[in-house]
């Protein structure tokens, strides 16, 4: 704590704490939903009517801008939890612990959403509703680090230790996704065509990409939305014998949003 | 009496387990000599005061400092021994290996492998089996890897269970000679302790 | 060095251990050799499908009988308070922890090794191919130990870890399985495998350097 | 104290030249030649397998692709700009697959070099676009 300034560190404690944050967050909630419905109105409205189809794959194209921002936000969202789990372990920010715990399951989900619209987008393109595809693969074994989390923190009863736990294997699986990705790519392309024609570096037409970008700041939103909900929940439970929570159930009327 | 000066300091030490609050705010020094006895009913949260002061448990509020250092500085581990529910000791090897493996996770202490065995009347037992060992022989045997490794703070759950009456005195002269030499003890006993001119601490957790 | 010292010390008294107690060498050893020889069972003796399959059913083979093995790892240290006593000492846990890693591999990885050329003669594996899978089981059964270590580290303390341990680990393994197995499947067909040994030496390196820290923290975490 | 620091500044040491090792072996691999695939001028100059499988990649020539019989043989050329291959396959083409298209083809050589392919794979490329800038794309090219 000493590598940052004084001011920065207070401020950081503050947020930190809990029933800072719950009230903090409360506030946030309404606006981020709200921001969050009219971004995923602009690029669904974008993407799916504003947009031209494909000159390759014709309309079918138009689930990236599902598949893509999931696939996207479940790789974020892996690293956001391996870095909150870091500040967790060191500096024993309990806030930190639940962050990262509310974003696997979270995470999971996006992952899953990639999983089932790249199926999907398969099924017309390669013919199959399954191809061991470089990207899918990859992004299968990401659901199974999801799942090893979510499973080992429901496994350990102390939720302070799981939390630990949780954190470490967070960790460690950042450390290895870059190698599992490289590893399946390299597994892909001795086993699948690798892509021959591609000469130059993927591109997008602006027409499609705007939609695709504001998807993906709209799924954004609904990630911290989903996980601050989670965080409060799970804030609420471990903080049930604080005294602020029992002010807070006690007083129903200006508690949730 | 002056009371020496605190080697091992406590404070503010609480301890949350299932929603209990098991203890809050607990303070202590102990000095060289001095013997730290807690009492208190099943579940009161003595075994697990004894793991947090061993490190494994991370306390939910407080500091304990030893030689005014943290405990997760290497001193610390290189000063204390700690004694559990768990014998810590393998059945499948020999007393001698069982020893050995001791001090090679340490550093020598007072005695050698052959005497401290002679102390806990475990002499000429060296190449038996573990397993062939009864239990009071076994509680024996972790004392004499309390001898036999260098320690200046002992953490014993518990000693005296399945010791008979001549173990317990066996255990409570040892524990005398350890503090007149300025070491320090933190324990849990059901049995009364009764050593002679140790100054012995209390803690009663409810 | 009393560090080294220590170090030799778990390693020894691992070893000893192992050879008292014999079935920890034998299972994972039994399960390789079962797993191996039921494939030709279940999918036709075709000598060309059985050799074209041959480095995918070795490796993954191995991978489950490493998986089956690591329980053993921390599960008696932990149930009898040695783990305890190990976790207090004065030297850095995880130089200790890396030794009972090793003594780990020493006795259920290596035997592996020493039984693969047989089954794979069994599974009609060309002679090339064989040097190779040998270097490829040398170099990728450690990363399944220390790699592993990690997850039995997480998972001691529960009482059902059996399951959990698995999906935490496999994902883990994907890399060691794909490059071992494509090394091996190379050597088959007569192609240079350099590229495929290079990087299991990466990983082989990386993971043993950096794979006890995060088993010590884990084991300091499954104590309480 | 001394000794413990020393301990650890080695330990230290030895991740750091483990890690570097690491970093060498896997940088050297990436330097080493993958065979993904064989061009089609490796096959002519022979350096591709015998009687084994491989995997041979190239561009769909254009006005190659033919249809000898009626069944579902296809029969095409692969080029990699200098050599062509002659490649057969009997099965359903994936949709992708068009004249002028990168392919990658999975089968072996027979005697009379032709490349009888077991599997033919084509992917889609990652450009996304309108098919009329597609078309002045195309346009564009046509007048250069």
């Amino acid at each position: 704590m000493k590598f940052i300034p004084d001011p920065i560190g207070r401020f950081c404690h503050r947020m930190a704490s809990p029933p800072h944050f719950y009230a903090l967050s409360g506030k946030l909630l309404p606006w981020l939903t709200g921001i969050f419905l009219i971004l995923l109105a602009c690029g669904l409205y974008g993407g799916l009517y504003l947009a031209p189809p494909d000159y390759q794959q014709g309309d079918s194209y138009r689930i990236i801008y599902i598949h893509v921002p999931s696939a996207w936000m479940s790789l974020f969202i892996y690293i956001v939890m391996a870095i909150t789990g870091a500040i967790g372990l060191i500096w024993r920010i309990k806030l930190a612990e639940i962050v990262a715990i509310s974003s696997a399951s979270v995470g999971a989900s996006f992952t899953f959403i990639a999983l089932v619209t790249g199926s999907l987008w398969g099924k017309p393109m390669w013919g199959t509703w399954w191809v061991w595809d470089a990207r899918l693969t990859s992004e299968l074994i990401l659901l199974f680090l999801y799942l090893g989390v979510i499973g080992l923190y429901n496994a350990i009863d102390d939720k302070r230790t799981a939390s630990k736990a949780v954190a470490i294997l967070a960790l460690v699986g950042v450390v290895n996704i870059p190698i599992i990705h490289y590893s399946v790519e390299w597994w892909n392309t001795l086993h699948q065509g690798p892509t021959v024609t591609k000469m130059d570096k993927p591109s997008i037409h602006v027409s499609m990409l705007i939609p695709l970008l504001l998807m993906a700041i709209a799924f954004k939103f609904y990630y911290v939305i989903a996980m601050l909900q989670r965080a409060r929940l799970e804030l609420l439970q471990r903080e049930r014998t604080a005294a602020w929570v029992k002010k807070l159930v006690s007083e129903p009327s200006n508690s949730s949003s | 009496m002056m009371p020496p000066s605190p080697l091992l300091q406590v404070e503010g030490l609480s301890c949350i387990r299932d929603d209990r609050e098991l203890f809050c705010e607990l303070a202590f020094q102990l000095g060289a000599g001095q013997v730290l006895l807690l009492e208190g009913k099943n579940g009161s949260g003595k075994t697990s005061l004894l793991r947090i002061l061993c490190g494994f448990r991370e306390p939910d509020a407080g500091h304990i400092r030893w030689c005014g250092n943290p405990i997760s500085d290497s001193q610390y581990y290189a000063d204390m021994a700690y004694v559990g529910h768990l014998d810590g000791i393998k059945k499948e090897l020999t007393v001698l290996e069982n020893l050995n493996l001791a001090l090679a996770l340490g550093q020598h202490g007072q005695y050698a492998i052959p005497e401290a065995l002679t102390r806990v009347q475990l002499a000429g037992y060296q190449q038996v089996l573990v397993q062939a060992l009864s239990a009071g022989q076994k509680r024996r045997m972790s004392l004499a890897r309390l001898l036999v490794t260098k320690n200046r703070l002992w953490i014993l759950d518990e000693p005296f269970t399945s010791l008979d009456k001549q173990g317990i005195k066996l255990t409570e002269t040892l524990m005398t000679e350890h503090c007149s030499r300025g070491g320090l003890i933190v324990l849990t006993s059901h049995h009364d302790l009764n050593l002679t001119d140790v100054d012995v601490q209390r803690i009663h957790l409810s | 060095m009393s560090l080294t010292h220590a170090f030799f010390a778990i390693l020894r008294r691992d070893l000893i251990l192992a050879v008292r107690r014999r079935s920890e060498i034998a299972n994972p050893l039994l399960f390789f050799i079962l797993v191996i020889t039921l494939f030709p069972l279940g999918i036709g003796a075709r000598p060309q499908l059985l050799q074209a399959i041959a480095p995918g059913i070795i490796w993954v083979s191995a991978l489950l009988a490493a998986m089956l093995s690591l329980d053993s790892l921390f599960r008696s240290d932990f149930d009898d308070g040695s783990l305890e006593q190990i976790l207090l000492s004065p030297h850095p846990v995880s130089i200790l922890i890396l030794g009972k890693i090793v003594a780990h591999w020493l006795v259920t990885g290596l035997p592996l090794l020493l039984i693969a050329p047989l089954l794979a003669v069994f599974l009609g594996m060309p002679q090339p191919a064989i040097g190779v899978l040998l270097l490829s089981l040398l170099l990728g059964t450690p990363v399944l130990s220390l790699i592993g270590a990690i997850g039995v580290a997480l998972t001691v303390g529960l009482r059902r870890g059996g399951m959990i341990l698995s999906l935490l680990v496999l994902p883990l393994y994907v890399p060691v399985l794909i490059f071992a197995g494509n090394a091996v499947e190379m050597a088959s067909n007569g192609l240079p495998v350099t590229a495929q040994i290079n990087i299991l030496i990466a990983i082989l390196l990386l993971s043993l350097v950096l794979a006890p820290w995060p088993t010590a923290a884990a084991l300091k975490m499954s104590m309480n | 104290m001394k000794p413990i620091r020393r301990q650890r500044l080695i330990l230290i040491i030895l991740m750091i030249a483990g890690i570097g090792t690491a970093v060498g072996f896997a940088l050297k691999s990436f330097n080493d030649n993958l065979m993904y695939f064989f061009s089609t001028t490796d096959v002519d100059n022979g350096k591709a397998p015998k009687d084994a499988l491989f995997r041979l990649g190239g561009m769909v020539v254009k006005g190659t692709v033919e249809r000898p019989g009626d069944g579902l043989t296809v029969r095409f050329k692969l080029t990699d700009f200098s050599k062509e291959v002659t490649v057969e396959y009997t099965g359903i083409l994936p949709d992708l697959f068009r004249e002028g298209q990168g392919i990658v083809a999975n089968g072996k050589l027979d005697a009379r070099g032709v490349f009888v392919a077991e599997e033919v794979l084509a992917k889609h490329d990652e450009n996304y676009m309108p098919p009329e800038v597609k078309a002045s794309l195309k346009q564009e090219l046509k007048n250069q």
